[in-house]
């Protein structure tokens, strides 16, 4: 199912944890979809003033395919200049781990989104004007978030997390 | 894959050597069609027959209520499906919730088709009111469906009161038996169809039967030849159905010492992994299949653990979303009501015969350390919430 | 048991030792289920999809539309009842008088529930005209289904200009290839769906394929679990499946010498059972499968004849009233109009790949006495009429 | 299918063939259902005055059970009174035989119809009373041939034994 690359990132994430002093996190998921992604970034402006992504890291609650496209959306995005990081694509993620199964693409859009999610708060911490392609994707991502929670209202019983999910539809078993 | 770990046999057992060995003559050397006049015919006859009567032996059922299927996905969907095209009057089935899909998708076409489909609610052990089902039986009722021993959880459904109360309202009652035959006694005589499969008892994959009442008028799913009473249509498959009665009669020969064993290694594992905090048992811990056993650990997904978990040599299963092609949670787990940051981090532990001590111990020496790995690196901490 | 003649493969062949030895992997040490995650579990999902991919290429077609079922029966079943479902608008089925009954049975099956079934006829070889079948279609045509290759008779129908002239009209075509593929080329860009069996290709039973365009919507005859694409739910039969993909790689790579070999089997059987007197040839000397020939007798049964011959070693079939369990006569012998005395006394050999020269030589050195020993017994004499 | 005894008949008939000489010959069955007998009898008055089945063989146009039950009845008639013959049931043929499969147990009935009718031949050349059993049957079997001949009326067009059978209903191949 996984390539022996995905596997790899699996076995071994990279950068995971949260780090002990960072400029913003992006957050993305939804607990009631099963997958959650937090990815805090440090940013340092380098002597040629370009913004750099000193360090980055990630937390991230889901599957197999989640966890290895978080590490390498930490991978691609560390040592670039904000600039360039904002360009990281799902397919790009995707394509860098050397494909993943199909139903399992939305797990790399998902890491991709959470890093364009710390950026955008970046900027927004440092009042800085916002890149067009950032925005946009940030509005797509607050969008989605919005309808996850809407599909799933009866369940969160105003922030009731505890609250049960009775009458989900579906199943995995076999 | 040397030292694997299997502990996933609510999906499917490797096949006994014996049965195996029961097998091994109907590949090359007794090849005849089963409709055969001639010797090689009459041998691959004799075998199927042999087999329908071991099967009902170990059931304590007529032999000619056996109607073999290619798996019990197939002898549920005849029990629906055959006795709804068989009885176009009465227009209502009665199932629970935490049936298989097996059971939940004929229902659900057939809702599509105009009949009135209940879902009994269980408890949040997994559990159905036997009384639930009296209310909701009306003379409208063709069938109540309502499995032994729930594949995810293990729990075991009072079958014997629902048997008998469907029984008093003369309503056909069904059960799916696929985990719960040759593990723990089936109240046959108060049940009228009754599904199996052979994979799951350390027999063959692709073969499975309905028993029903002999006499019972079941509308073909697949017509043709008419094989199996002109119920199951198809040139029967000899090998599979040599091994699917092999493996009835050892389950039913080994089952005492089998359940004892099973049972001590399930109350092992229950105590073992409730000592990982965060974790509660879906389920129950008595009133169970001896075999299954179904966590959930907070603040970690099930598929990855899962994964975690093969990657150490250890087969399991979960009813996680992620695991799932459609991406949907097991509807086992929404119907026992798992709180949400519990429900995507299940495991589902099963064991088969071949389940030793060792296997035992390695999946506690191991899961500790997997489940630590994977909140180590979620953002959600045990403390929260 | 040492020395069978056994010339009865269109019932069913004697399982491939390579095909054997293919599935041997696949019954204890790979025993994984397909839809299971682990390292056992994506072990079974390759095999199968493997298997999906060797069988696609087999047939020239795309894997995706490849969908595994128990048999062929399952698989005409499918055809007929998942077009048929998913296209209620159509309610016109057109197909052969000489199907088999795994076509015929379901064709009845609706037209009780008023579908209009064209049941074209064949002439007195088995064939079909296709231009009856031009002249059969209208727009509520939802299905033309023609067998590739018949049974009993072994005759080939013409399904190149079939398949053609229903995509002309827009109708869809499909073939039971079951006797067919793998001995005759089949026309499979003109056809739009296509049954398969293994056990007719020295494979397992119980395991067999409905070959559809990929996106053709069909409504399940199993609703499940989801497996095959949704098409087709259970745990699937991953050794059969095995099995039955070697089985097909095998008979492609050796039709050439196969056929070759098995058409000179099938000339020196007619020329030498056509010597008894009294004899007759059902179906045709040319445009035949190579592996099936079928004789008529005057003045004798056909059950007593296949019962003589097993004394004697050798397994065969007859389509007589007398060999069926509810003693009706085959319904190809009536349809292609074999004379009242000739059709009781029929005969069928059918050959497989490990027939040789001398089940030949036994057949045709033992058959003359046989029929005279009936004949000697009989009140009708051959000069008879 | 059958048990050694029905398959030791069927090896080894007693009996088949026609007698050269014959009192008399009962004929069953329809060649359009697929099983014809023909039962040949030679009687013989004894010196007690009692007539006796000096001789007995038949021919027969079926399947193994048909074979197997000719040559039972004929070796359950042979010798015996014809007073004694005319009690020979079908379920007798079947039991000597140690059973038949179920969809054969008509064979038998078959078997014991054609020696009836011998029977009745006979005592109609003779002249003689016709016991109340022996008419009966005879009737039974006469009324059965005339259905069988009703309902493939159609197929028989007028005694052309050539006559094809298209659309009888059906068929055993697998
Ligand atoms: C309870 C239950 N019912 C039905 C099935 C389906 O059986 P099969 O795999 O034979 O189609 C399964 C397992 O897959 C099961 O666990
Ligand atoms: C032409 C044809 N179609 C369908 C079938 C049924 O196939 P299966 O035995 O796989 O059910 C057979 C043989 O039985 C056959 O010869
Ligand atoms: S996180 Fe659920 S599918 Fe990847
Ligand atoms: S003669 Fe036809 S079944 Fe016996």
């Amino acid at each position: 199912m996984y390539n022996e690359q995905v596997m790899e990132h699996f076995r071994e994430p990279r950068n995971h944890g949260k780090l002990a002093r960072y400029s913003a996190v992006g957050k993305v998921g939804n607990i009631l979809c099963g997958d959650v992604m937090w990815m805090y970034i440090l940013v340092e402006r380098a002597e040629n003033g370009e913004d750099i992504i000193a360090d980055i890291s990630w937390e991230t609650f889901g599957c197999t395919a989640a966890i290895a496209t978080s590490s390498m959306v930490s991978v691609l995005a560390k040592g670039k200049t904000v600039d360039e990081a904002i360009t990281i694509t799902n397919s790009q993620v995707a394509a860098e781990l050397g494909g993943l199964p199909a139903p399992k693409m939305h797990c790399s859009s998902l890491a991709a989104d959470a890093l364009n999610e710390a950026i955008h708060e970046y900027f927004i911490a440092e009042k800085r004007p916002i890149p067009a392609t950032l925005e946009q994707r940030h509005e797509r991502i607050a969008r989605h978030r919005k309808e996850l929670e809407d599909r799933y209202a009866g369940f969160l019983d105003q922030g009731d997390r505890k609250q049960q999910i009775k009458g989900l539809p579906g199943s995995p078993c076999c | 894959m040397n030292t694997r770990t299997y502990l996933d046999n609510a999906a499917t057992t490797p096949l006994d050597p014996e049965v195996f060995a029961a097998m091994l003559p109907y590949f090359q050397r007794k090849h005849g069609n089963a409709s055969s006049l001639h010797e090689e015919g009459r041998q691959a006859r004799k075998a199927v027959e042999d087999a329908r009567r071991l099967i009902a032996e170990a059931l304590s059922w007529d032999p000619e209520g056996i109607v073999f299927t290619s798996g019990a996905t197939e002898a549920d969907n005849l029990a629906i499906f055959g006795l709804a095209r068989s009885r176009p009057d009465r227009r209502h089935i009665i199932c629970s919730a935490i049936e298989h899909h097996a059971i939940l998708h004929p229902c659900d076409w057939l809702e599509q088709q105009g009949y009135r489909i209940t879902r009994i609610p269980v408890d949040t052990t997994g559990r159905v009111n036997p009384q639930s089902i009296a209310d909701a039986i009306d003379d409208q009722t063709l069938l109540v469906s309502i499995m032994a021993g729930n594949n995810e959880l293990g729990i075991l459904e009072p079958i014997r009161e629902i048997g008998e109360l469907c029984r008093a309202r003369s309503v056909l009652f069904h059960t799916d038996a696929v985990q719960a035959f040759g593990r723990v006694d089936l109240p046959t005589e108060s049940t009228d169809l009754i599904s199996l499969s052979a994979h799951k008892l350390h027999g063959p994959k692709g073969v499975g039967a309905l028993a029903a009442r002999p006499g019972m008028r079941l509308v073909p799913l697949v017509h043709g030849g008419g094989h199996e009473r002109g119920v199951r249509s198809g040139t029967e498959n000899v090998h599979g159905i040599v091994g699917f009665a092999s493996a009835c009669r050892l389950m039913v020969e080994r089952r005492e010492t089998l359940v004892e064993r099973l049972s001590g290694f399930r109350k092992q594992l229950i105590d073992g992994v409730l000592r990982i905090p965060g974790t509660r048992l879906n389920g129950d811990r008595s009133g169970s299949l001896p075999h299954i056993a179904n966590f959930s650990f907070a603040a970690i997904e099930g598929e990855s653990l899962v994964m975690k978990l093969d990657e150490r040599g250890i087969a399991a299963s979960t009813g996680s979303a992620c695991s799932s092609p459609n991406l949907e949670p097991s509807h086992v787990l929404q119907a026992i009501g798992v709180p949400i940051e519990m429900a995507h981090g299940s495991l589902r532990l099963s064991m088969g015969q071949q389940t030793t001590q060792a296997d035992i111990d390695t999946l506690l020496r191991t899961l500790p350390g997997v489940v630590e790995d994977l909140r180590s690196i979620s953002p959600f901490k045990l403390g929260d919430s």
